[in-house]
């Protein structure tokens, strides 16, 4: 098994007017909850970019967060709706990847729900810590290598496939 | 007239002790108590009672522990549940109650003869031997324990109850009387609770 | 600039703020300050007390000058605090503001963990992040707005009166709209006010006459907002206007029209009376109604319901016509800069706690209603009477009804302790009754009150601590009998009592409203989790949303005495006046833009604006924003298939190299 | 309609009257009544105050055997096993602690419990399964003019009343305007009847017997009507004690289920009502209970 004193690492992508200041608020309550989550701003969730959320898979995180407004109190009137759409197909799409679900998580959390920032990120990091780590970037490594050496192989037979050609050509 | 020193010394109060009962599953929210005394004015038997249910949240709290346990307050409580229901800030009192209760039989410190912690394990040892209760073969058990004369003084309820049938001298049993000892055997392993209740 | 720095090679100044012990209580400062020093592009790296105070601000100010610093970086608290302060010093160095970014390592660091190792990490994580996302800033501008002078107030009770004079005196043209037939609120029920017992009429009267009379306030009644679009200082709000089947301009208030009504009694309950008083059909709210207009209810008028009444009121009305009964619902849109939400608050409902008996005994009844009945204009003219007409000799008050109950409603609302003390006082004056008061605890925080409690206790008011646990009427001693007997712990006294009265008076306490939810939403505003209406910060900008341009004032914020809400509406309407005058408001430049040379042109961003700011050029075949109507979102960003929109401060670059660097460790 | 029958001890001893008229109403409803095979005493509230790990686990043997029994709601009619028979399910959801021990338990006696089965009163079943209007097609004989007291006592609807209000329940009213009786107001309806108190320590427990027996005379009431076993045994066997100590305050108690059946027209003798202390007087025209 992994490295017990490994920690999960959470990338969170918070909209400004809700998950943003409902985590602010929650500071200003002085709820604990676990230090494994990274809050990056947006002003939207509507910003949340799929790639974003791939890149963070694959610089290390091993899961990551959306939080935006409830349904009907997006600040942008629906921004919030564009990332259920998009998050339901990139959902799907780590899924294919193999990539387990619950290391992807989209909450609707307002500025009034410091609790529930509390209970969303200590819930989500059990859950991963359950899972165990991702580590995409360390299994990019392994395939990386493992690509090398059958191109080294290939390559190989390939010079002693030419070799042999030439030396049939001598004879 | 008699002449009481009230005063209560820090040295009287058991550290942790409230902390304990609001470990027990149920009690968590006294934390939250606001000493409204909607419990004690709720209570139909609080006016008996030496603390009132309000203050036997306060002595909890404080840690005052060999007062509480030695109040008849917890063996008053008739389980009504009226506190619970409308306490503003939802602390389950009865549940506290029961919780005392079990600490008073625990630890030896309820009043002697008085009848309702001896009718609460008489209770207990009849349904552990029987699998069922018969009601009155138990009453008469708890009479010849804590207060014969009352045998006595109830004698016309007794022919009442012969006279409408109601009064059983046949005990009641389950058929797999085993199967309850292997039970409650099992459950009591491993919880450090295997205590033959006394 | 005038340093040697100028030749485009990015020079980060990293400041970490212990924030006295707020944040160096968790986080270890100096390691993460160190930390940060060792990373490529940072040539000063500091840790210091009080980054915000002056000597913080000043410390930037000199590094930049000094090391000619063009990035700079604090990790403090949030930025929506902060940031513009360190904005501004930036700025006053000589830089472009936006040449910096802000860590939130307080809120979202040390007051939230409780392992300093970890907190110390997670400080360096997002400073990191900070550092790398600001190489890619580029300069920005903000853009100027301009304000519409106009403003509306939604609500007509004491703090919407406020806000709406203070503006319009300031020489604002104000809209005042208000649900009800009549302005006043609650604040007109009631007789007198605590702690002064001075009486209300007298001093909301001529405020109401004020609006009334004031050539800068419209005043529309019997209305409700129903639609708010735009953003501040550009809002375009549709008003309904309900009909109330007489004209307001020529309705004198003469009453001819109620008299002759065809209910020649005076039957339905009336609203202003909480129902303790009958009103007809046809019915002006209270005497000191404004407008001074009266107002027909079609649920009742026989007119509206069969069609078929002789319209006797009209015939009344004579040649003023003021009664039109083909008055339709109107629709009115008007342009507004700024609006103060002044929405009020509920009363609990009693019957919600059963065991106080209310709406099963007749003599159990809400402290509005005693309010009615101590008032001289009120259903008995001033006589505090039990339902059969006579005179309480004994009166209780509970308190707390529906607060501090984690059952109904958790909050204390304020009001209630000193309410009841008024009307305790109130009620003995009126009868001579011996008054019981019991509380949980006396709230009396304001000027004046704990003065008030003193006398209502040398005054004989007897006040009794324990939570009422039931209201009943069976009888258990001779003088019980007849009587409604209150079963309380005197938790002073250490005794449970059983306490026989002839009235009791339920001190309920306040909630919001029942539409609040669709209200914050029609205003974009956010609501706590008990339904009042959320302020933008509890301390630093009480009357303040999360939206600009919306001011939030008087009991929909939340229990508030009448000081409080004036207070608050004068607040509310200084913020409106504020941007008024000044006259424009910097728009943050998070606006989205578009490289045109990569736009394929299919439009997938067309649709997912929500301020259509995105067209389509097709001459050119590509997408154009609209950068004034832009707000920043981002939602076209991120569904650009071909990558051509682009976010100013919240660039890809710029949220990639964020990611990475909260990763990068390990 | 079929139920799952836990009758408890009372209803074998002192409240043999209740099943006795419980059990006939039922039937003629046309509602099945399964006794559990094997059923043990629920423990009531006496256990708890022992051990209440303990008693979960005696209790939970009984929600077990139902379960096994089939998927049907397990109806008990006493108010103390309705209320520890709820209370053990609440336990075992809400105590992991708990679970373990209950779980370890039936386990050594191949049981086990998924916290599925529900547990329901009679006049729950009756009121909202079967239906009042069903039950009014039954009435041949209305208690036209006979003024009840409804009683309904503390542990069916305190503290997991599921079908009524904890303050101010209402079910039996309906059900009883339904036989054609006259119900009168009686706001002691939920209040505690002295429980167990009545015989360990009299001057509380038969005070509080006293005051709804004086309250409801009080009000005119002919009979009160209660759906507990010990709440019967306490307002009807004391009278005696009662009177001594407090003056005059008579008046029959008898079960819900009783009424129903003298409404019915069921046979009075099969009823039960030959049980009571203080016997309720013979309906008009209906000839006397032996």
């Amino acid at each position: 098994m992994h490295d017990p004193n490994w920690q999960p690492r959470i990338v969170a992508f918070f909209c400004n007017w809700c998950t943003y200041t409902a985590a602010d608020l929650a500071g200003v309550s002085r709820l604990k909850y676990a230090p494994n989550a990274r809050i990056i701003r947006l002003m939207c969730s509507g910003r949340a970019d799929p790639q974003f959320i791939l890149a963070a898979f694959s610089s290390g995180a091993d899961g990551v967060l959306i939080g935006g407004c409830h349904p009907g109190d997006c600040h942008y009137s629906e921004g919030n709706l564009k990332t259920l759409r998009r998050f339901r197909l990139l959902k799907r799409m780590l899924h294919d990847l193999g990539i387990d679900e619950k290391r992807l998580r989209l909450e609707w959390i307002s500025a009034a729900e410091g609790d529930k920032v509390r209970s969303v990120i200590n819930e989500m990091v059990e859950d991963v810590r359950a899972l165990g780590p991702l580590d995409l970037p360390g299994r990019f490594a392994d395939w990386d290598g493992e690509m090398t050496r059958l191109e080294t192989r290939a390559q190989a037979a390939a010079e002693q496939v030419s070799e042999a050609k030439a030396e049939a050509a001598h004879v | 007239m008699d002449i009481t020193r009230r005063v209560r010394f820090e040295a009287e109060r058991v550290r942790g002790f409230g902390k304990e009962i609001m470990a027990v599953p149920g009690c968590e929210r006294l934390f939250s108590c606001i000493q409204c005394g909607t419990c004690s004015g709720t209570c139909p038997l609080s006016v008996y009672m030496e603390h009132s249910p309000r203050q036997i949240m306060a002595l909890v709290r404080a840690d005052f522990k060999d007062e509480v346990l030695r109040s008849n307050s917890i063996w008053l409580c008739a389980s009504c549940y009226d506190c619970t229901v409308e306490c503003p800030r939802q602390i389950r009192i009865t549940d506290i109650m029961y919780a005392l209760k079990q600490r008073a039989i625990l630890e030896g410190v309820y009043p002697k003869h008085f009848p309702i912690p001896i009718l609460a394990k008489e209770f207990a040892a009849m349904v552990r031997r029987k699998g069922r209760i018969t009601e009155t073969l138990l009453v008469m058990r708890l009479f010849m324990k804590a207060n014969w004369r009352a045998v006595l003084s109830s004698w016309r309820q007794g022919l009442g109850l012969i006279r409408t049938g109601r009064f059983v001298l046949r005990q009641e049993h389950i058929e797999r009387r085993d199967e309850l000892t292997a039970m409650l055997a099992a459950a009591g392993n491993g919880t450090g609770k295997t205590k033959e209740t006394p | 600039m005038k340093n040697n720095y100028s030749n485009g090679e990015v020079r980060v100044g990293f400041y970490v703020c212990h924030c006295g012990h707020n944040i160096a209580g968790m986080v270890d400062c100096p390691a993460v300050a160190y930390y940060i020093s060792r990373l490529p592009g940072v040539v000063v790296s500091r840790d210091y007390k009080y980054m915000c105070s002056d000597p913080g601000q000043e410390l930037i100010k000199q590094d930049i000058k000094e090391h000619g610093l063009n990035r700079v970086v604090v990790a403090s608290c949030s930025p929506l605090l902060h940031e513009h302060t360190f904005r501004h010093a930036v700025e006053a160095a000589g830089l472009n503001p936006f040449f910096f970014q802000m860590v939130n390592i307080r809120e979202h660091g040390s007051w939230v963990h409780t392992d300093r190792a970890a907190a110390t990490d997670k400080a360096m994580a997002l400073s990191r992040a900070a550092v790398n996302r600001v190489r890619f800033h580029r300069p920005l501008e903000t853009t100027r707005v301009p304000i519409h002078p106009d403003v509306l107030v939604v609500g007509g009770g004491i703090a919407g009166i406020h806000a709406a004079l203070t503006m319009a005196n300031g020489g604002k043209k104000v809209f005042l709209v208000e649900r009800d037939p009549s302005i006043g609120g609650h604040m007109a029920k009631f007789d007198k006010t605590f702690p002064t017992l001075d009486c209300a009429a007298c001093i909301l009267t001529p405020k109401m006459s004020a609006v009334r009379s004031h050539e800068n306030i419209t005043l529309w009644t019997y209305s409700e907002v129903v639609k708010v679009e735009g953003y501040v200082g550009n809002y375009v709000v549709t008003v309904k206007r309900k009909p109330r089947y007489v004209n307001e301009e020529l309705c004198i208030g003469c009453q001819e029209c109620i008299n002759a009504c065809i209910f020649k009694e005076a039957k339905f309950p009336d609203e202003f009376n909480v129902g303790l008083s009958k009103r007809k059909p046809v019915y002006i709210p209270f005497p000191q109604a404004v407008p001074q207009a009266v107002v027909i209810d079609p649920m009742r008028c026989l007119h509206f319901k069969t069609g078929k009444c002789k319209q006797t009121c009209v015939e009344a009305c004579g040649d003023r016509h003021a009664i039109d009964l083909n008055q339709k619902e109107e629709l009115v849109q008007i342009k507004v800069g700024n609006i103060v939400v002044a929405t009020g608050f509920k009363l609990f409902d009693a019957k919600r706690i059963p065991q106080y008996g209310y709406g099963l005994y007749p003599n159990v009844v809400t402290s509005i209603e005693l309010e009615r009945l101590v008032t001289s204009s009120g259903p008995t003219g001033g006589h505090v009477v039990l339902n059969n007409g006579r005179t309480p000799q004994s009166v209780a008050f509970v308190l707390c009804v529906g607060s501090r109950d984690h059952k109904t409603n958790r909050w204390c609302s304020r009001t209630c302790c000193m309410h009841s003390m008024k009307l305790a006082q109130l009620v003995r004056e009126h009868t001579g009754a011996d008054v019981t008061v019991f509380y949980l605890d006396i709230r009396a925080p304001g000027k004046g009150c704990e003065e008030f409690y003193d006398k209502s206790l040398k005054d004989g008011i007897q006040f009794v601590r324990g939570r009422v646990a039931e209201v009943t009427d069976w009888a258990v001693t001779p003088e019980e009998e007849g009587k409604l007997v209150v079963r309380v712990e005197d938790t002073l006294a250490g005794l449970v009592r059983r306490i026989p009265v002839d009235m009791i008076v339920l001190a309920v306490g306040m909630e919001p409203q029942a539409d609040s939810q669709d209200v914050r939403r029609l205003f974009n505003m956010s609501c706590g989790t008990e339904g009042w209406f959320l302020e933008k910060h509890p301390k630093m900008a009480p009357v303040s949303t999360f939206t600009d341009g919306v001011f939030i004032a008087g009991c929909c914020q939340g229990p508030k005495d009448i000081p409080d809400s004036i207070a608050q509406a004068g607040a509310a309407a200084a913020e409106a006046m504020a941007l008024i005058d000044r006259g424009y408001i910097e728009q943050e430049p998070n606006t989205a833009y578009i490289v045109e040379e990569d736009c394929s042109g299919c439009k997938s961003c067309v649709p997912l604006c929500p301020y259509t700011a995105i067209t389509f050029d097709e001459a050119k075949g590509k997408a154009s924003i609209n950068a004034a109507l832009c707000k920043g979102c981002g939602t076209c960003v991120a569904a650009c298939p071909s990558g051509s929109i682009r976010q100013h401060l919240f660039e890809d670059d710029e949220i990639f190299s964020e990611i990475e660097g909260v990763l990068a460790h390990a | 309609m079929t139920y799952n029958y836990f009758p408890g001890c009372s209803l074998k001893g002192l409240g043999r009257a209740y099943e006795e008229s419980l059990l006939p109403v039922m039937r003629h409803l046309g509602v099945e009544m399964a006794e559990l095979d094997d059923w043990n005493c629920c423990g009531a509230t006496a256990y708890m105050s022992v051990d209440e790990h303990m008693a979960c686990v005696l209790a939970a043997r009984n929600l077990a055997l139902a379960e096994k029994a089939g998927p049907q709601d397990l109806v008990t009619p006493c108010s103390a096993c309705y209320l520890v028979l709820n209370k053990t399910k609440h336990y075992i959801k809400d105590s992991p602690e708990i679970n373990a021990t209950v779980q370890r338990g039936l386990g050594a006696i191949g049981l086990s419990f998924s916290g599925k089965t529900a547990v329901r009163h009679p006049l729950d079943v009756l009121v909202h399964d079967v239906g009042l209007d069903v039950i009014k097609e039954k009435v041949v004989r209305p208690l036209k003019g006979l003024k009840v007291a409804p009683y309904y006592g503390c542990q069916v609807v305190r503290p997991y009343a599921t079908f009524d209000d904890a303050w101010n329940p209402t079910t039996m009213d309906r059900l009883l305007k339904t036989l054609g009786a006259e119900v009168v107001h009686y706001p002691l309806k939920t209040k505690c009847c002295g429980a167990s108190l009545t015989g360990t320590v009299p001057e509380a427990g038969l005070r509080l017997t006293y005051i709804l027996l004086k309250e409801a005379v009080r009000r005119g009431a002919d009979v009160i009507a209660t759906i507990c076993p010990l709440c019967q045994f306490n307002l009807d066997a004391y009278h005696d004690q009662v009177e001594k100590r407090w003056g005059p305050a008579r008046i029959p108690t008898v079960y819900f289920t009783q009424l129903m059946g003298l409404a019915f027209g069921l046979p009075v003798e099969q009823l039960g009502l030959n049980r009571n202390f203080v016997p309720m007087k013979p309906l008009p025209e209906v000839p006397a209970p032996a």
